[in-house]
C-alpha cells in the first residue's frame, strides 16, 4: 500500500479537478507542482498561465520563481504583465486558479498580507497580495489548497486579501466579479466545499485515515460535516510515481 | 535620445535623494547593479517602486535608502520572506518605512495609467478586499453607462525608471526578450530612463519574440554586463537560485546583513 | 480551442444576422475573403466596426448588409472618398446605415474595454469637439484624484471578431506579424473569434517582430491563401494600390459597382 | 529661377519647421511628404510615428496608406494600435503632429467630419477624425497644411473633429490638453499664426509673389496680417530637387 506525504496528497487530490483542455493560471509552489502534475498525467492540454507573461507555458522541471527562464522558453507566447492581468486574467479567458494562503476563513476569504488586528502594526508580516486578489475575483473557478493547520483555518481572516463567498450573500455579486470563487479546498486532511445555500465551507471528504475529528481539531470554528462524507480516493501508485518523477528532476 | 554613460554617472546624474524611482524586472532583468550602485551613493529618502521587491529592495531597506515602498508581492519566491523588508516593518530597522501596497493588476495598472498620459485608469480590483481600505491610490467609481463599481487607481510616473535588458546599440535603441513584465510601462511612465544591459553592439539583430525601444524614450543606457545577477538574463545567464536560497542566511540577522553589504556592496 | 473549418461554415456558424462584428486589420491583414462570405450569405441588418471602413465596408455596405457603421475614417486611404458608404450616409442606398463615429483613440479604446472585462475605460478626448457630442458611448467624468475632466469610452464586445493573419498551427495557434493594429484587442473582446490564414503548418517558427494569439482565444481558423488582398500580407503579398485606385471607377456608380459585385464576389 | 507647385511650397515650407532628433507623428499625403523631405535633408535623425504602429520609419518611397509594408519594414520597431495612441500620443512623447482638413476656423478649429450645418443630413460626408482629434490634443506643437481654399477658411467650423486654441481663452486648459495647439498653418498663399494675446490666426508670412489681397480673397473671415509681415524664403533648387526626387520614387 502506498504512502504519502501531507504536500503528495494535496497535490493528487487538487491535480484530479483539472479535466484536460482548461486554461489554468498558476501560481509557485504546489499550484505549479498541482497543475504540471495534471498536465504529465490525464490532462496533456492543460493551458498554464503564469503571471509573469508566459501562456502555454510547458515546464520540464517545476520553477523555483513565478518567471523562471525554463517558463518562458516553453511558452506558446510571452506577454507584458499589463495583457496578463487586464486581458487574460479580468477578460475572463482563465477557467481556474489555484490560490494558498496564510489564513482561510468560514467563507473562503483568504489573507496573504499581515497576522494581527493592526495593518500598521502586524504580528507577522506577510508578503502580501500578488496576483492573488484578481485569481480569486476573475478565474470561473478557485481551488485554495493549503495546510490545515489550526493557526490557518479562522473564522474570520484578520485582512481581507482575496475574496471569497461571503459572509453576505452579495459579496461577490456587489463588486461584479464574475468568477464563482473558492469552490474547492485541499487540505491535507479532506476537502471542503461551501453550502450551495449560504456558501460556509463545509467538509465533503477526508482523505484515507482521516478523522472528523481530526479536521474539528485543527479548524477554529465548529466546521459543518457533510451528511454524505465521502472518502477521497487514495492517490494511486501511478499518480505518486508521476509525481515523484516531476519533483525529483526539479 | 539616449545617452551612453558609466553606471555610477547615470545613477549620480538621475536618482537624487527624496525621488521616486522604480527598479523593475519580473523575476527576469532585475537591474541589481543599479540597485547596488544607488546604495554606494547613499541615496537617501527614496519613494521606490517595484511589483516585487525581492532581493534588490530587501537590500536596498537594509541599506536605509528607502522612505516608502510600493509593491504588490514582498517575498523571496519559492523560497520564503524578505528578512530586511520585515525588519523594516515590523521593527523599524535601520528605519521605518512607510508601505504602499497593492494587488499585481493594481500596481501594474497603476503604471499603465502612468504610460497613457492620464490621471487614472480603471480596474475591476479593491472592491470586497481590505487593501481597498487602506490603498491610499484607489478611489471607487460607477461606471456612466451599466452603473456597476469599478476601482480607479491613479497615475505612478516615477521621476527615473531603472530597467535592465540584454542589448542597446550605438544610437541607444534598446532590445529585450524573454518575460517583459512591464518594461514598455516603466519606460513610457517615468520622466528618466536609465538602462543597463549585457552588451552594447553596433547591430540590434531583431530575434523572436523580442521588442526594441526607440532611443528617443531613453535617457542613459550603461554597459554592465552581469548586471542583472543573481536574477537571469535570458541567453546571457540563469537565475541564480542557490543565491536566492542562501539569502535568508544572510539577511536574517542585521549584523550579517550589514557585513555583507560592507564587503560586497559598498567595498565592490 | 480553435476548430479549423472552411470559411463558408465559419461564416455560417459566426455571422448571423442582427450580430455586431468587426473585420479589422490596419491596411495590413484586412479580411477581404471572410467579407465576401459575407455578403454571399447575404447576412442582414449586421452592426459592422472597424476603425478604417476600407474597401471591405464599402463593398458590405453597397451589398445591403449592414444596418448600422462604428467606424474612426472613412476614406480611401492616399485615393479619396468611399462612395458606397457616402452614397448610403448621404442618399440611404441600398438602405439607411446608422453611424457610430470615433477617432481612431476612441474606437481603440472600446475595444480595449472591452478586451479587459471591464465596461468602459477612460481617456483624454472627445473633450471639447463637436464627436463628444454626437457619439453615444462617450460620457464624461471628473478625475476622484486631480478633478480633472477625461472621457469615459463604452467596452465594444463583439459577437464575432474577424481577423486575417500569416500562418497557424494544426493546432489552431496563430501567427501573426507586422502592422497588427487592434487584432490582440479584437481577440480578446470578441465572444467569438474567426481567423482566415494564409497558410496552415506544422509548426509556428518564430520569427522578429512576430506574436502568437494561443489556439485557447480562438474559435476558427480558416485557410484562406489571398484572403487578404486587395490589402497586403507581409512576407506573402503587397497591397495592390492599384486596385485601391481603380475603386472609384468600380464603386462611384451603383450600376457599375452592382455588376462588379454580381460578377466578383456573388459570382465567385 | 526656380518655380514651384502649390503643394511644393507648402511641402518646403513645412519641412523648415522640423528639427533634427524631433520626434514626428505623421499622417498620410502632405504631412507624409513633408516629413520625409526633412529626413531626406537637414533632419536625418526626426524620428517619424505612424499611426499604424511604426516607431522610428524611415521609408524609402512615400507610402499611399498609412499601413504600408515599407513602414513596418524600415521601423526601429512597431507597435499595436492602442500603443501607438494611449502610450506615444496621449502620454506625451510626441513633439509635432502635422494636420489638414476640410474646413479650418480663425481659431485653428479643425473639421474633417461633415460639411453642411446638420451632422445627420451632411452636404458632404467627409472621412472624420482619424488619429487627428489626438493629434491636436497631445502633439507638444502641431502644424496645419492645407490649401488656400475659400470653402475651407472659413469663421466657424461646421464641425470640431479636432480642437484648436479658442475662441474660449480655456478651449485647451479645460480638457487638459498637454500641446500647444496648431501654432503654424502653412497654405499654399503663407504662413499663418496665432495671435499671442488672443488666439486668433493671423497672416505672418506670404509666399514669394504672393500679395495680401490674393489671402483675403480666399479667407472667409477678415483675416488679421502681422505688422511686420514677412515673405518666405523662396524654396531653394537643393529643396525642390529634394523633394521632386523623393516624389519621383513613390
Amino acid at each position: 500500500m502506498p504512502v504519502w506525504t501531507a504536500d503528495e496528497i494535496m497535490s493528487v487530490v487538487g491535480a484530479r479537478l483539472l479535466r484536460d483542455g482548461m486554461s489554468c493560471f498558476v501560481g509557485i509552489g504546489i499550484p505549479s507542482t498541482v497543475a504540471n502534475l495534471a498536465r504529465n498525467t490525464h490532462a496533456p492540454n492543460l493551458f498554464l498561465i503564469y503571471e509573469a507573461g508566459p501562456l502555454g507555458a510547458k515546464p520540464y522541471r517545476l520553477p523555483l520563481s513565478i518567471g523562471d527562464g525554463e517558463l518562458a522558453e516553453t511558452a506558446d507566447s510571452v506577454v507584458s504583465v499589463p495583457e496578463v492581468f487586464n486581458y487574460w486574467l479580468q477578460g475572463g479567458h482563465i477557467d481556474v486558479g489555484y490560490l494558498s494562503a496564510a489564513q482561510i476563513d468560514r467563507f473562503g476569504n483568504l489573507n496573504t498580507t499581515v497576522i494581527g488586528p493592526d495593518y500598521n502594526q502586524p504580528k507577522v508580516r506577510l508578503p502580501g497580495a500578488g496576483g492573488a486578489p484578481e485569481i480569486a475575483a476573475h478565474c470561473r473557478e478557485v481551488t485554495v489548497i493549503m495546510r490545515h493547520a489550526k493557526r490557518a483555518f479562522v473564522p474570520q481572516v484578520d485582512f481581507v486579501t482575496s475574496v471569497g463567498l461571503g459572509p453576505a450573500p452579495d459579496t461577490r455579486s456587489r463588486p461584479g466579479f464574475r468568477g464563482a470563487g473558492p469552490i474547492n479546498v485541499i487540505t491535507d486532511l479532506g476537502v471542503l466545499k461551501p453550502d450551495p445555500h449560504d456558501s460556509e465551507l463545509t467538509l465533503v471528504a477526508v482523505h484515507p485515515g482521516v478523522e472528523v475529528q481530526d479536521v474539528w481539531d485543527r479548524t477554529q470554528w465548529p466546521l459543518r460535516v457533510a451528511t454524505r462524507l465521502e472518502v477521497t480516493d487514495a492517490p494511486t501508485s501511478e499518480e505518486l510515481a508521476a509525481l515523484r518523477d516531476l519533483k525529483s528532476r526539479s | 535620445m539616449a545617452e551612453h554613460l558609466g553606471l555610477s554617472d547615470a545613477i549620480f546624474r538621475y536618482v537624487q535623494d527624496g525621488d521616486t524611482v522604480a527598479l523593475e524586472g519580473f523575476t527576469h532583468l532585475i537591474p541589481f547593479a543599479a540597485g547596488h550602485e544607488i546604495i554606494r551613493q547613499q541615496k537617501r529618502n527614496l519613494t521606490v517602486s517595484r511589483m516585487t521587491p525581492d532581493l534588490i529592495y530587501d537590500q536596498l531597506i537594509g541599506a536605509g535608502c528607502v522612505r516608502k515602498l510600493l509593491f504588490s508581492w514582498g517575498g523571496n519566491p519559492g523560497v520564503g520572506s524578505l528578512y530586511r523588508f520585515r525588519d523594516a516593518v515590523e521593527n523599524g530597522w535601520p528605519a521605518p518605512i512607510e508601505l504602499e501596497e497593492h494587488s499585481h493588476a493594481g500596481l501594474t495598472n497603476r503604471y499603465v495609467a502612468g504610460a497613457s498620459g492620464m490621471p487614472f485608469t480603471v480596474m475591476k480590483g479593491y472592491l470586497g478586499t481590505s487593501l481597498g481600505e487602506i490603498a491610499p491610490h484607489v478611489r471607487f467609481l460607477d461606471c456612466p453607462f451599466t452603473g456597476e463599481p469599478v476601482a480607479a487607481v491613479r497615475a505612478l510616473n516615477p521621476d527615473t525608471g531603472i530597467l535592465h535588458a540584454q542589448r542597446a546599440d550605438r544610437a541607444g535603441n534598446v532590445q529585450v526578450w524573454g518575460i517583459s513584465g512591464v518594461f514598455r510601462e516603466v519606460v513610457m511612465a517615468s520622466r528618466q530612463v536609465v538602462v543597463t544591459v549585457e552588451e552594447v553592439v553596433d547591430v540590434l539583430e531583431r530575434r523572436p519574440g523580442d521588442f526594441v525601444i526607440p532611443s528617443m524614450a531613453v535617457t542613459a543606457v550603461c554597459e554592465v554586463p552581469g548586471g542583472a545577477w543573481p536574477s537571469y538574463v535570458q541567453d546571457h545567464y540563469e537565475r541564480d537560485n542557490d543565491w536566492y536560497r542562501k539569502w535568508p542566511e544572510v539577511s536574517r540577522d542585521r549584523d550579517v546583513f550589514s557585513a555583507w553589504l560592507d564587503e560586497s556592496v559598498m567595498g565592490a
